[in-house]
């Protein structure tokens, strides 16, 4: 017999490198559990069959592609969306065809809020924008902080507003000089960074996607910015160094886990990925694969009877229930809904373009 | 002969507009083509430019000769700049949106003699047309239309053509110039010029040609010398009007 | 007032993109009466020839040895990007548009087919290459000048610099030659083209040639200022542009170059005096209120009928 | 007898998805496939009637489905949503299976009204020119709604499902299924009736030769200004059916692409032709599906085969003419005189 | 009361006086001609006329009404129909449905007629659509009423042009060249048609044209201009014996 897993996620569109990672973390893992004959559940084994549906990285074909997969597929969960921006809608409908659903990598609160049947296998923007504030604060001693975000998109937009709150609370009100927004797709932001670096910040914070920081930083240096960038965990993922070279160096960001140095089931996983792609996996694909394995946990947990609708029904109750699960980009339990509680790590770009690890931040 | 049209059958789509006519024009000729509307006259000129379809027809059979050889295979700018044939088209076509002065310096795109060669052409043209060197910085589009005919014919004798083919170059002339269009016609041929004349005033078509061919729904159904066909009674009855 | 400067510069920048690419729409549209909606889209593939040529010539796919200094792999990918962008532009007007024409098809429908070959383009370089992001290689490395809080880099003023350069070019080339009436001609009324003894067919390809080898110039440049590649970064500038040579009065290069400066700077000064999300709303609402007063836009004159 | 064949079929058609859908012999899905094909015929005929009928050349079609898309979903959840914002709701739910189609052409108006604006320049403006003109407005319209955060900003706007479950409630039927199909039978007689009338004839005449519609007494200003308004408030009525579908809307899904789409249905079927948009609405929504396994693949399979087409038929599916002049029998069934023959 | 008197008119492009002082004044049901050199201006009177252009001086009275600041489409639905020099007609309509847009002033119901089909509207349609009829009947053109325009003869097109602006009902119709491209044998029977139509129809005609037994065969009044002025207006036989008009435009047909 075989599990049915569906996976939401942007193989074409802005960010397909996230879908890519997503999608090489799955495919590690199916090879990996069908080569030891599968999953075994109440005394039977049962073979993993990942379905995967391109959302496009765009809002609406997200929630077209969990209606297929619930529907057409009829899938026991689904892994996905990756970003805010399909999360949201996309859990909306999951929750509403009473679907368990994963979502690894997306932060905002929206994603899960209200929705019993959506699940997040990573921490929340609230979290994260206060852990990169203070450490804005204690690492820069910064008394003045820029932004720079998209504001057509929900990750960069909620994390930038977590950001400016918390720096504020700090720093007291107005501590943020520039809080500049683009759009979707922007190329050129001289104007907006012509206004930052007139303001006179000390740190700039910059919670964009991985193929628009080297524009940004390059862009930066040239209209004479020298202070320190600071990211969010949109940078880890895909091809960071190799767009932005030299120029990143240096930088830190707040992210799930840093590839570089890791032990146990962390290292045994980069290594395998790194075996099976022949590059580092970025946070994505760590998300991705605990999200998965948290579905199967909470698979194994509820038993299969073969009603689907059933089933899910009691994969979400039964991942309500999961405590210390034993992900590799740390321990996860649900104490609240479907968002978990976990650390951040915030990661120094080395000299050698490596994410190394610089410090922890737990809840 | 200059130039002879063997059996030659033309479609537009699926409509085939020339039945397999024949005819020839000789060297130093003036030949007309009369009939009417629709008979295909314009077509049988269009395919002597081989013009590109969709405005021009296909050919299906027969041959186009050119001092005995096959037109067939030929470009149109070829006709125009190795040949030396021109055609004034039907509905003048003129480039509206350069001015007169532009509108003749572009026939002359594809002469290689020098440029006072053309600019005593300019200034036969002028002569014929005091009108258009009255015009020459308007932008050619706004010009009447008898003034927009001076200008295709003008345009044609700019490119010091060899075979003039005429489309009702008469359209929309005044009486006068028409008279004087034809006379200067005259004078070329006498100068040279072979000129195979389509128009619609058949009566005047026929005092101007020395022969002449009648078509009739894509077929020739009569021909002979102007004096000829101006007598043929039945010519007379269905072409030449009361 | 530093910032103004600055922000001026940025435009001239930014500006100088719009122009080239809406100077290579302007070209096509000034012949065929076609609006390219591929033009964007032969710009992005000029920026990856460009890029596949500098890695090419840099050695790292290792056919020739690495050494070859930044600036002489510049020389030579912009020329090698230019021929390869045109050979690109010359095939789909030969597979997709010129058939069209010989049927005699509506023009709308050659404009459709030329946003379906933009499509292709865009997607077909994501199948072919796949989604990652290239990183155009530092070939020349960035100045930064500071002049009391004004910075300007080299890069900045080669492409402002190519871009006037460009215009005059074009300028000369459609205005003052005989290649260029035809041009002009052949919008007009292609059916009398041939009968001046021009052969309409090398006119267009030229034409072809011409506006693609631009995009392809304005690709490289832009690889260069944003080094990050990705297939679909000529849509959005590709549409832009568009307008940009609309406003300036479509099938005028003069327009065109105008209206490219004009768009550059309007976005810029909004993004820098208004929150960025404003900028297309007054970008867009600033070129409607042209149009509506000028509707021909700046430069465009209007094809009278006479009747 | 004739004059009832199409309301017979129409109602038995609809019928027959109802029941299908109930049954679940169409999943969801499908079902929404299908929403999606009815969302497209409305897109394509209406576009249709600008670039086809009238020869303008408008890319803007998304904008003015936004618009209709926009209004009557935040109407709805305003009026409706239990906890909607505005701190709703105002109404009871039971009702909004009466207030439904309102609130979808309150959505229209308000597309005809933005149409309205952009048909002003048209009168000075023609061709390529108002293609920009299209393209502009729709990029105005996208940033406005980005701009306004009460209803989400680039967010998106969400809370339509809580209005379509509302109306299950009432009644457990597919009822956006229902809407749909009726809209696009409204649309469909709307623009029928509009172009056989010799009002409608004048659109053509407007396209062909407009200095001779001017001087042979046609309005053109006023002609020029109700096809705009008819078509970008049918294009609204698509967007608020779109939104209700999805259950959630946001500025990106009203961008060039989906304009483009629209474009590509209108130019697949023949300019001109309600039949060939309505069939090659449901033919590209059929290939986007079937095709979707291609993922990338997708995009450069089906330029290619529209581009394909256009050289083997670079008329469209249907050239300018209708089904009914391809099968002449199907006029006589429809009892159907053409007027002049 | 005139049904059209010119008072005057002007008209200028750029520098261009392509207009001048021009003036003429239609009685009763007359058929006059305006004959000229090329370019002389006759089409721009009637493209003034027809409320085209707007004049730059002067003024048009329309049974006495003035027609300044009229959309060309009001103009005729006044009563001034006009044909074109070079063909204008809606080439992809049918026939019929050419004759049937041109009555669109005449439509009489509005849009919601039009998508609730209420009698009105269809009693309307009717009525035009018996209209048209009734011209392609008299002007034997009802065999052709469902064709295309472009598939027809030139000759055949001149004729629907000419039905076309009969439909709009008018008092007073322009012609513009409508003898020009066509062969002999079609041209008399343009004349005896624009003979019938004058009487028929009783209105009045102002005709354009250059081809002399045309103009001379009907017209009971000729006015010649020239560069946009008047250099004579009489009978048919005045004007060919006017050296002025003989040196300006008539010239003499020796080949
Ligand atoms: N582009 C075209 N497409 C299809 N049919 C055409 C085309 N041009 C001409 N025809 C048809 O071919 C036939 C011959 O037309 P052609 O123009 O050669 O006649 P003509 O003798 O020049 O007439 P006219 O005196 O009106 O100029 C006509 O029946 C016409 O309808
Ligand atoms: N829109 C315009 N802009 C500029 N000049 C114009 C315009 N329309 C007409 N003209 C000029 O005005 C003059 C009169 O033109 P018009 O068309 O009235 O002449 P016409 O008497 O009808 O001549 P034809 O007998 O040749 O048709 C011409 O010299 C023409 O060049
Ligand atoms: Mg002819
Ligand atoms: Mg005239």
């Amino acid at each position: 017999d075989t599990l049915k897993i569906g996976f939401n996620i942007p193989l074409t569109g802005d960010i397909p490198d996230v879908g890519e990672s997503s999608k090489n973390a799955a495919e590690l893992l199916k090879k990996q559990v069908n080569a030891a004959g599968g999953v075994e559940i109440g005394g039977k084994k049962y073979t993993l069959d990942f379905v995967y549906e391109d959302n496009e990285s765009k809002a609406e074909s997200a929630l077209s592609a969990a209606r297929k997969l619930i529907t057409q597929d009829k899938v026991i969960g689904m892994v996905g969306p990756q970003s805010s921006k399909q999360a949201v809608p996309a859990g909306e409908t999951a929750n509403e065809l009473k679907t368990p659903m994963i979502a690894p990598w997306s932060t905002n609160p929206n994603t899960t809020k209200n929705r019993p049947y959506v699940f997040r296998a990573c921490f929340l923007d609230t979290f994260q924008g206060p852990v990169a504030a203070m450490f804005a604060k204690q690492e820069f001693s910064a008394k003045k902080a820029a932004v720079l975000y998209d504001i057509a998109s929900d990750y960069p937009k909620g994390l930038a507003e977590d950001f400016k709150a918390a720096f504020e609370k700090i720093n007291g009100p107005g501590s943020v000089v520039a809080f500049e927004t683009f759009t979707t797709k922007d190329v050129d932001f001289s104007a907006q960074l012509t206004n930052i670096v007139k303001s006179g910040a000390d740190v700039l914070f910059v919670p964009q996607y991985y193929n628009e920081v080297p524009l940004i930083v390059k862009q930066a240096k040239a209209l004479g910015w020298k202070n320190p960038i600071l990211g969010s965990d949109s940078w880890g993922s895909g091809d960071l160094m190799g767009l932005c070279g030299d120029d990143c160096k240096g930088f830190f960001f707040v992210t799930h886990y840093a590839a570089a140095g890791a032990q146990g089931a962390t290292k045994d996983f980069i290594d395998k990925y790194q075996a099976a792609y022949t590059k580092t996996p970025d946070d994505v694909a760590a998300l991705t694969w605990d999200a998965i394995n948290l579905l199967l946990t909470g698979i194994k947990n509820a038993g299969v009877t073969g009603d689907v609708a059933k089933d899910r029904e009691a994969v979400k109750d039964a991942l309500q229930k999961v405590k210390d699960f034993d992900g590799i980009t740390g321990k996860m339990s649900f104490p609240s809904g479907g968002d978990p509680v976990k650390c951040a790590v915030v990661v120094k770009i080395d000299e050698q373009g490596k994410f190394s690890f610089f410090k922890s931040v737990c809840p | 002969m200059l130039l002879e049209i063997r059996d030659l059958r033309v479609k537009y789509g699926n409509i085939e507009a020339l039945h397999g006519i024949s005819f020839h024009v000789e060297k130093g000729e003036i030949v007309t083509l009369i009939g009417a509307n629709g008979a295909g006259k314009t077509t049988t000129l269009h395919s002597i430019m081989r013009l590109p379809p969709p405005e021009a027809p296909k050919v299906l059979s027969g041959d186009i000769l050119f001092e005995g050889m096959s037109l067939l295979s030929t470009e149109p700018h070829d006709v125009v700049r190795k040949l030396h044939v021109a055609l004034v088209p039907e509905g003048r076509h003129i480039f509206g949106n350069l001015t007169v002065m532009e509108n003749l310096t572009l026939a002359t795109y594809a002469r290689k003699d020098g440029a006072s060669a053309i600019s005593a052409d300019l200034d036969r043209v002028f002569d014929l047309f005091p009108r258009l060197a009255e015009r020459r910085n308007q932008r050619s589009e706004s010009l009447s239309g008898g003034e927009q005919q001076m200008l295709a014919l003008g345009r044609a004798l700019m490119s010091k053509c060899q075979t003039l083919l005429l489309d009702e170059p008469s359209m929309g002339l005044s009486p006068l110039l028409m008279y004087e269009m034809f006379r200067t016609l005259k004078r070329l041929n006498e100068q040279g010029l072979t000129i195979l004349l389509i128009e619609q005033n058949a009566r005047l078509a026929l005092r101007f040609a020395h022969r002449g061919y009648v078509l009739d729904t894509g077929e020739i159904v009569a021909s002979g010398s102007s004096a000829e066909l101006a007598a043929d009674p039945a010519v007379k009855k269905a072409y030449l009007g009361g | 007032m530093e910032s103004l400067i600055q922000n001026i510069l940025n435009a001239l920048q930014w500006g100088s993109f719009y122009s080239l690419i809406a100077l290579g729409y302007c070209l096509v549209y000034g012949v065929l009466s076609l609006i390219n909606f591929a033009h964007g889209d032969i710009f992005m593939a000029g920026a990856y020839f460009a890029f596949f040529g500098a890695t090419f010539l840099l050695g790292k796919t290792g056919v020739i040895p690495p050494g070859m200094p930044g600036w002489a792999v510049l020389a030579l990918t912009i020329p090698i990007s230019m021929i390869l962008t045109s050979a690109l532009g010359v095939t789909l007007e030969r597979v997709a548009y010129r058939p069209l024409r010989r049927k005699g098809a509506h023009k709308l429908y050659v404009v459709i087919t030329a946003l379906m070959c933009g499509l292709v383009l865009e997607n077909g370089n994501l199948a072919l290459f796949g989604a990652s992001r290239k990183n155009f290689p530092t070939l020349v490395p960035q100045i930064v000048y500071s002049l009391g809080g004004v910075s300007v880099t080299n890069l900045k003023v080669a492409v402002i610099l190519v871009a006037v350069l460009s215009f005059l070019f074009l300028h000369y080339v459609v205005g003052k030659t005989k290649i260029g009436m035809a041009m002009q001609a052949i919008s007009y009324d292609r059916f009398a083209v041939p009968l001046m003894g021009i052969p309409t067919d090398t006119v267009i390809v030229f034409t072809f040639v011409l506006g693609s080898s631009f995009a392809a110039l304005a690709g490289v440049l832009f690889a260069m200022s944003y080094p990050v590649l990705d297939p679909f970064m000529g849509a959005l500038i590709g549409w832009k542009a568009f307008i940009a040579a609309v406003v300036g009065g479509i099938g005028s290069i003069r327009g065109a170059f105008a209206g490219g400066f004009l768009l550059g700077f309007v976005e810029i000064m909004v993004v820098a005096f208004f929150p960025s999300t404003f900028r297309d709303l007054i970008a867009f609402s600033i070129l409607l209120l042209i149009l509506s007063l000028k509707p021909t836009g700046l430069f465009g004159v209007a094809r009278r009928t006479k009747i | 007898m004739r004059r009832c064949i199409v309301p017979l079929v129409t109602v038995s058609l609809l019928g027959l998805i109802l029941a299908a859908s109930v049954t679940d012999a169409i999943n969801f899905y499908w079902q929404s496939v299908l929403m999606f094909m009815g969302i497209n015929i409305i897109l394509s005929t209406s576009l249709n009637l600008v670039n086809g009928n009238m020869g303008e050349f408008s890319c803007g079609h998304a904008g003015f489905m936004a618009v209709g898309a926009y209004v009557s979903s935040v109407l709805a959840v305003a009026l409706f949503a239990p906890g909607g914002f505005l701190g709703g709701p105002y109404l009871p739910g039971y009702l909004t299976v009466f207030a439904f189609p309102l609130l979808l052409l309150a959505g229209g108006l308000a597309a005809a009204v933005t149409g309205l604006l952009v048909a002003l320049p048209s009168f000075k403006t023609r061709g390529d020119y108002l293609a920009i003109i299209t393209i502009a407005a729709s990029y105005i319209i996208k940033s406005t709604i980005e701009n306004v955060g009460a209803v989400g900003g680039a967010r998106g706007f969400m809370g339509m499902a809580k209005i379509t479950s509302a109306m299950t409630e009432v009644w457990n039927i597919p009822w956006m299924m229902l809407w749909v199909f009726a809209a696009v039978v409204f649309t469909l007689v709307v623009i029928r009736r509009y172009v056989s009338s010799t009002f409608g004839k004048g659109v053509d005449a407007v396209r062909q030769d407009e200095i001779a519609a001017e001087i042979m007494s046609v309005d053109t200003d006023r002609v020029k200004l109700v096809t705009f308004m008819l078509s970008s408030g049918l294009a609204g009525i698509a967007g608020g059916l779109f939104a209700f579908v999805l259950g959630y809307i946001n500025p990106g899904s009203f961008t060039i692409i989906k304009s483009t789409e629209a474009m590509v249905m209108v130019y697949l079927g023949g300019m001109g032709s309600i039949s060939g948009a309505a069939l090659s609405a449901v033919a590209f929504t059929l290939l986007m599906e079937v095709l979707r396994p291609m993922q990338v693949g997708k995009w450069v399979i089906i330029p290619m085969m529209l581009i394909l087409l256009m050289q083997f038929r670079p008329e469209g599916f249907f050239g300018h003419r209708e089904l009914t002049d391809i099968f002449p029998g199907l006029r006589r069934l429809l009892g159907r005189e053409e007027s002049g023959k | 009361m005139a049904l059209l008197d010119v008072v005057n008119l002007t008209r200028d492009f750029g520098g261009l006086r392509a207009v001048c002082e021009f003036e003429t004044r239609f009685e009763g049901r007359e058929l006059l001609g305006l004959i000229g050199p090329n370019g002389a201006g006759k089409t721009t009177v009637f493209n003034v006329v027809s409320g085209f252009y707007a004049p730059s001086a002067g003024e048009i009275l329309f049974q006495g009404k003035s027609t300044a600041g009229l959309k060309p489409h009001k103009v005729t639905a006044l009563g001034i129909a006009r044909t074109f020099q070079n063909i204008r007609l809606w080439f992809d309509l049918s026939v019929l449905d050419n004759i049937r847009v041109s009555q669109y002033y005449h439509l009489e119901y509005g849009l919601w007629d039009c998508f609730l089909r209420t009698e009105r509207y269809k009693r309307r349609e009717a009525a035009i659509a018996a209209n048209a009829h009734e011209i392609l009947e008299a002007l034997n053109l009802a065999e052709y009423a469902g064709e295309l325009p472009k598939n027809l003869p030139y000759g055949l097109q001149r004729r629907v042009e000419i039905a076309r602006a009969l439909s709009v009902k008018p008092k007073l119709l322009m012609l513009d060249e409508p003898a020009a491209g066509l062969s002999s044998a079609d041209v008399d029977d343009l004349i005896k048609l624009i003979g019938w139509i004058h009487k028929e129809f009783d209105l009045a005609i102002w005709m354009i044209e250059h081809q002399m037994d045309v103009v001379m065969k009907l017209c009971t009044r000729i006015q010649v201009i020239d560069f946009g002025q008047t250099i004579a207006d009489g009978t048919p036989l005045e004007i060919q014996a006017n050296p002025d008009v003989i040196k300006a435009y008539l010239g003499d047909d020796a080949i």
